[in-house]
């Protein structure tokens, strides 16, 4: 974990309110880095109390060596807002990375990743890890939802070796339904699933994997509040099988999801 | 009008927290970083230069492990957040064994901060503290409820407030600072009650009670429903607060609530606090403590100050 | 989670503040603005269509022209600011000269705010007031020191507080709003006994008890030293305040503090309050309480509430 | 008295920390603006409540035929540094003009204008009317004070005809000491003196008239904190002689010095 001085190097928007902001970070900034780790974004200028906290953001891509690093910003509120609209050359005070990310077996061949819930940008999490997945010759299935067509990350996110399944609610694009409805057939394949998303939609998906036998291996990552985001305020509580209540900032954001006792 | 000061060279910011404790408890600097708001000092340890600070309050412990309340937690507010945590923490014994052996090695004291829920929980927390390397005081977190008491907090009347202090300073002579609420109608009261019990120091204020609404959910956004509200937006309240017990005790006091910046110090430090702890601004900014402390040496420079103690109170009537 | 609503097609927005009062209070829609923010009414008149309000509290007045505090009066803080006017009016008679008669003509109701050092004086106010052409009702702010009393303010004794409602109910029959002081330590308890001692309605909050200090010159930024916090920093505050009174008493609750949008307003309207007031909010932006009545009507559209009594006290436990 | 938004058509640094913001109005705002009056204006994001309060500034120019207006800011704080660093076509949030402003008498002909305090930006308070007097014939002196040359305002923003005497603390510039050391000389010339400046500033003024025979006609604009700017919080309290508080919103900021009761 380091505090550091990014500059923004360009920022897209790459669908309706989805941004990709684009950073370079001085050096050795992100050293050891993963998929599934985030950083802690001051959202206003240095004199400015509003909004009071920082906000997170998973790590959408980096570099070590060329010290840059990106964000996907959906934009929902003025934390976003005021980060998305950061132009070419100004700064973002940035924190991190921070916490555990996702632990992708050297063993797994056919990988599934699962992301749902409210905001699409929670395909973030995995990002970084496709690429060099791929080249390992890893099989990438993403299945993703979300309310319309629109609100979809575009495929060019991704690297072209990737099976791309998507849902929409409304029908407007692929499937008409859950991410889940595939869910079911696809999980017995995978030799590893990784996931993202809100609880009620990472508890639909337990409550699927329950079912299954061998169970399959599910890393899952969370969303929670945070105000300090480095294990201090033990605000980002979330609530473990047996074991009180983990730090998402810390032990998570990714979870062995049969650790988790979710909420719908 | 603005004061012209004489030339000094180096500024003394050396401040003693509890001068009628035998101990004592001198700080090199009046800059300390909140409880609940720095863990227990070292996980910001690689980011922070911990050892600058004046000192560290670690999360408040309790007598036996605390699985804290359900979330959401935390909510942001205008120029603040609330918190309702539930004073998750894993127990004194744990707290002895696995940091105060390394804190006995630091140069910057730490104090523990403690709650519990009747007098003898807080009585057996401060033995149990007494003596022990690595623990330089006791802040006393007087908010909690009193579940033999309607579950009214102790912070809340002059008699249940003194009545803490005295069984905890009978059970350790450690340097003791009582932290008071601010959900009190006369804080001056309370303060001269645990003043007269044998507190070292008060420290204040803890939250303010307050809440946050889910409108789509239609229901109270955090789990707890009520939360501690932090950050700049209590400044004004803290500020007033310390400026009333200033007047009411003669024990030094610790600023608390919404110190962000060098200036916010020296508000409290002119309101009559003698030290401030830095709490939820750490949350926006790691190094808002220290950036605190060096702004303060060199205002003080600037403006002719030798010791940091000659500002203290400066703005109480005369 | 979030709720569906069934479709409706207008939205009854009309709430009564007095449902007790023989006259009543009927207010076409739960959008007032706040005593001390927005002057007699004319001063915005100008720039916004006041006819659209729920209703106007004037600025407090006293039997007697009050010339007000030294200055500053005002400081800008956190997410707020703090003010201390010394409630400067020019007195009963003259309001009733020259504003009363005006009022008389505008759909929008005008209730008279009062403000009074003894139990007396509170109760010659509320008889002048009676029956008077114009005043819709009396606001009655308890916050006010009581001479006779030590200084402490009516507000934060339940029978302080009980007897300014019991006197000021004999001597006039209009309806009859109570005003909280946040600065009490258990406000349930006043609310209750102002409620028993005949308010039709209760108003909440008042400002909180601050102060700043300018450090440059190292006194107090105001003139009187302490001054009362409003704006959106004592949301959080006030909205606890407001949850904890809607579950002590069954008389209208009008919501106060930091109310500045829409999604505010539903707070507060889910924290249990019939009304709310805009305060201080109106000077960052004089459309503000128009511009929340507007969203609060297309809110409650799209979430398909046909009356925006469905959703008071909603966040309230079951 | 309108609310308006006003669109940023430029600006320019003056001098260090002093920003000269021109903005263009849609028509009518500015109906009967006077030197003097001031605008209020908000110094933030519509999304944010810091700082919580609009930041008044006088109407340093004002075309009510084009809908032009401009601010001469010195930037002090995080609002004047908010407005200062608006760009071209950013828009402003704008209240007024509001307040009462000079009023020339239209048988002055020696017009003495009197500038101290600690900001300079005084100034603008009387600008507006400078070249419209100078074509009426008037003769005009101003007197500034600054604490050193880099802070006054170039005589740039001045019609030619003005006759411009300064005066630095630290001698850098014109003389050494007050703008109020020639004040003595001259006020018997003026038939009428306009002020702007802090309350210490104005006061030594009045001490200075109070010694003079016939007592110069002066009017001068007070700075008080403004939370509502328009008459109704009574927060800018000015104390008058004899006649209890004035609003500086409403009944000023300019005053006839003489109804002014100053504390140093
Ligand atoms: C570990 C972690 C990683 C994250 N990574 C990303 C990412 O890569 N890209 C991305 O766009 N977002 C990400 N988020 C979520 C992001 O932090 C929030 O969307 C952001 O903080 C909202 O700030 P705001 O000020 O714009 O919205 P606010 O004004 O705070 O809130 C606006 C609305 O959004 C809702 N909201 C706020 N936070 C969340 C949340 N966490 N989940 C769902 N709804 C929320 C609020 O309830 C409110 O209705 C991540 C969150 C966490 C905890
Ligand atoms: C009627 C009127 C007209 C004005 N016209 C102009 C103008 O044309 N140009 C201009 O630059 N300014 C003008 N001002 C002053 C201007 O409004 C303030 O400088 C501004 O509000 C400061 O805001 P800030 O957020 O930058 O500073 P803050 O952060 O609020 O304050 C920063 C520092 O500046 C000091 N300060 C704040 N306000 C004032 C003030 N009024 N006078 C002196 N010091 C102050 C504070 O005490 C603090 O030390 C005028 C003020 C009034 C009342
Ligand atoms: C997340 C969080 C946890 C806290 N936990 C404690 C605690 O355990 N014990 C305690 O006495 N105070 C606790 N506090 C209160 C702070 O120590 C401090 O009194 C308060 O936050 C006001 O200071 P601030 O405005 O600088 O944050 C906590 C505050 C926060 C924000
Ligand atoms: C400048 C100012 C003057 C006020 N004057 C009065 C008053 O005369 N009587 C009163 O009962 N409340 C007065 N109030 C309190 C407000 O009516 C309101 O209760 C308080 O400001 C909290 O609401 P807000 O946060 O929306 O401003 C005043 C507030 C302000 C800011
Ligand atoms: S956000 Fe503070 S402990 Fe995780
Ligand atoms: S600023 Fe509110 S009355 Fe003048």
């Amino acid at each position: 974990m380091q505090q550091f001085t990014a500059t923004v190097s360009g920022h897209r928007e790459v669908a309706p309110n989805l941004v990709r902001v684009n950073l370079t970070a001085p050096p050795r900034m992100l050293r050891g880095a993963a998929a599934g780790q985030f950083v802690f974004v001051r959202a206003s200028n240095a004199d400015s109390h509003e909004p009071y906290l920082r906000r997170p953001y998973s790590l959408a891509a980096f570099d070590e060596e060329a010290g840059t690093l990106a964000l996907l910003v959906r934009v929902v509120g003025r934390g976003s807002r005021w980060i998305a609209e950061r132009v070419e050359g100004e700064e973002l005070d940035v924190l991190g990375p921070l916490g555990s990310g996702f632990k992708l077996d050297e063993r797994t061949r056919h990988l599934l990743v699962v992301i749902g819930g409210e905001r699409q940008s929670h395909l973030a999490t995995v990002l970084p890890l496709l690429a060099p997945a791929a080249a390992r010759e890893v099989t990438i299935t993403i299945l993703i939802e979300a309310d319309t067509a629109a609100n979809l990350p575009p495929p060019s996110l991704l690297p072209p070796e990737v099976e791309y399944q998507t849902a929409t609610r409304d029908g407007s694009a692929g499937h008409r339904g859950s991410a889940l409805d595939f869910a079911k057939n696809l999980l017995p394949w995978a030799d590893q699933v990784l996931a993202a998303g809100d609880d009620p939609f990472l508890l639909r998906l337990k409550q699927i994997c329950a079912k299954l036998y061998p169970l399959p291996k599910v890393q899952a990552a969370v969303e929670r509040s945070m105000a300090c985001a480095v294990g201090v305020c033990l605000g980002c509580a979330v609530e473990t099988q047996g074991t009180g209540y983990a730090r998402a900032c810390v032990e998570g954001p990714v979870f062995d999801l049969d650790r988790l006792a979710l909420l719908s | 009008m603005v004061k012209q000061g004489k030339v000094v060279e180096t500024v003394n910011l050396s401040v003693e927290l509890a001068p009628r404790n035998p101990h004592g408890l001198r700080l090199r600097n009046p800059v300390m970083v909140a409880s609940g708001t720095f863990g227990y000092g070292s996980e910001y340890a690689k980011l922070v230069d911990v050892h600058r600070l004046g000192a560290i309050i670690c999360k408040g412990t309790t007598l036996e492990r605390r699985d804290g309340n359900i979330g959401p937690r935390t909510a942001e507010t205008a120029a603040g957040m609330l918190n309702a945590i539930g004073l998750q923490n894993r127990g004194v014994d744990w707290l002895l064994r696995e940091h105060a052996p390394r804190w006995a090695k630091w140069k910057t004291p730490v104090i523990v901060n403690i709650a519990a829920e009747s007098v003898a929980e807080y009585a057996d927390l401060a033995y149990q503290l007494d003596g022990r390397e690595g623990v330089a005081g006791i802040e006393v977190n007087i908010s909690c409820p009193n579940v033999a008491g309607g579950n009214v907090p102790f912070g809340s009347s002059p008699t249940a407030a003194a009545e803490v202090t005295a069984a905890v300073r009978r059970a350790s002579s450690l340097p003791l600072i009582i932290k008071l609420s601010p959900n009190v109608a006369d804080i001056a009261s309370i303060a001269a009650a645990v003043e007269a019990a044998g507190a070292d120091a008060v420290s204040l204020i803890n939250t303010v009670l307050g809440m946050a609404i889910d409108v789509q959910r239609r229901r109270p956004m955090l789990g707890n429903t009520f939360g501690g509200l932090s950050g700049p937006a209590i400044k004004p309240i803290a500020l007033r607060l310390v400026y009333q017990v200033a007047q009411a005790v003669s024990i030094p006091i610790i600023g608390i609530g919404g110190i962000a910046s060098t200036s916010d110090a020296l508000e409290f430090l002119m309101a009559g606090a003698t030290a401030v702890q830095v709490g939820s601004a750490s949350f926006t900014n790691p190094h808002a403590a220290l950036n605190l402390l060096d702004g303060l040496e060199r205002w003080l420079l600037v403006a002719g100050v030798a010791e940091v103690r000659e500002i203290v109170g400066a703005a109480l009537p005369k």
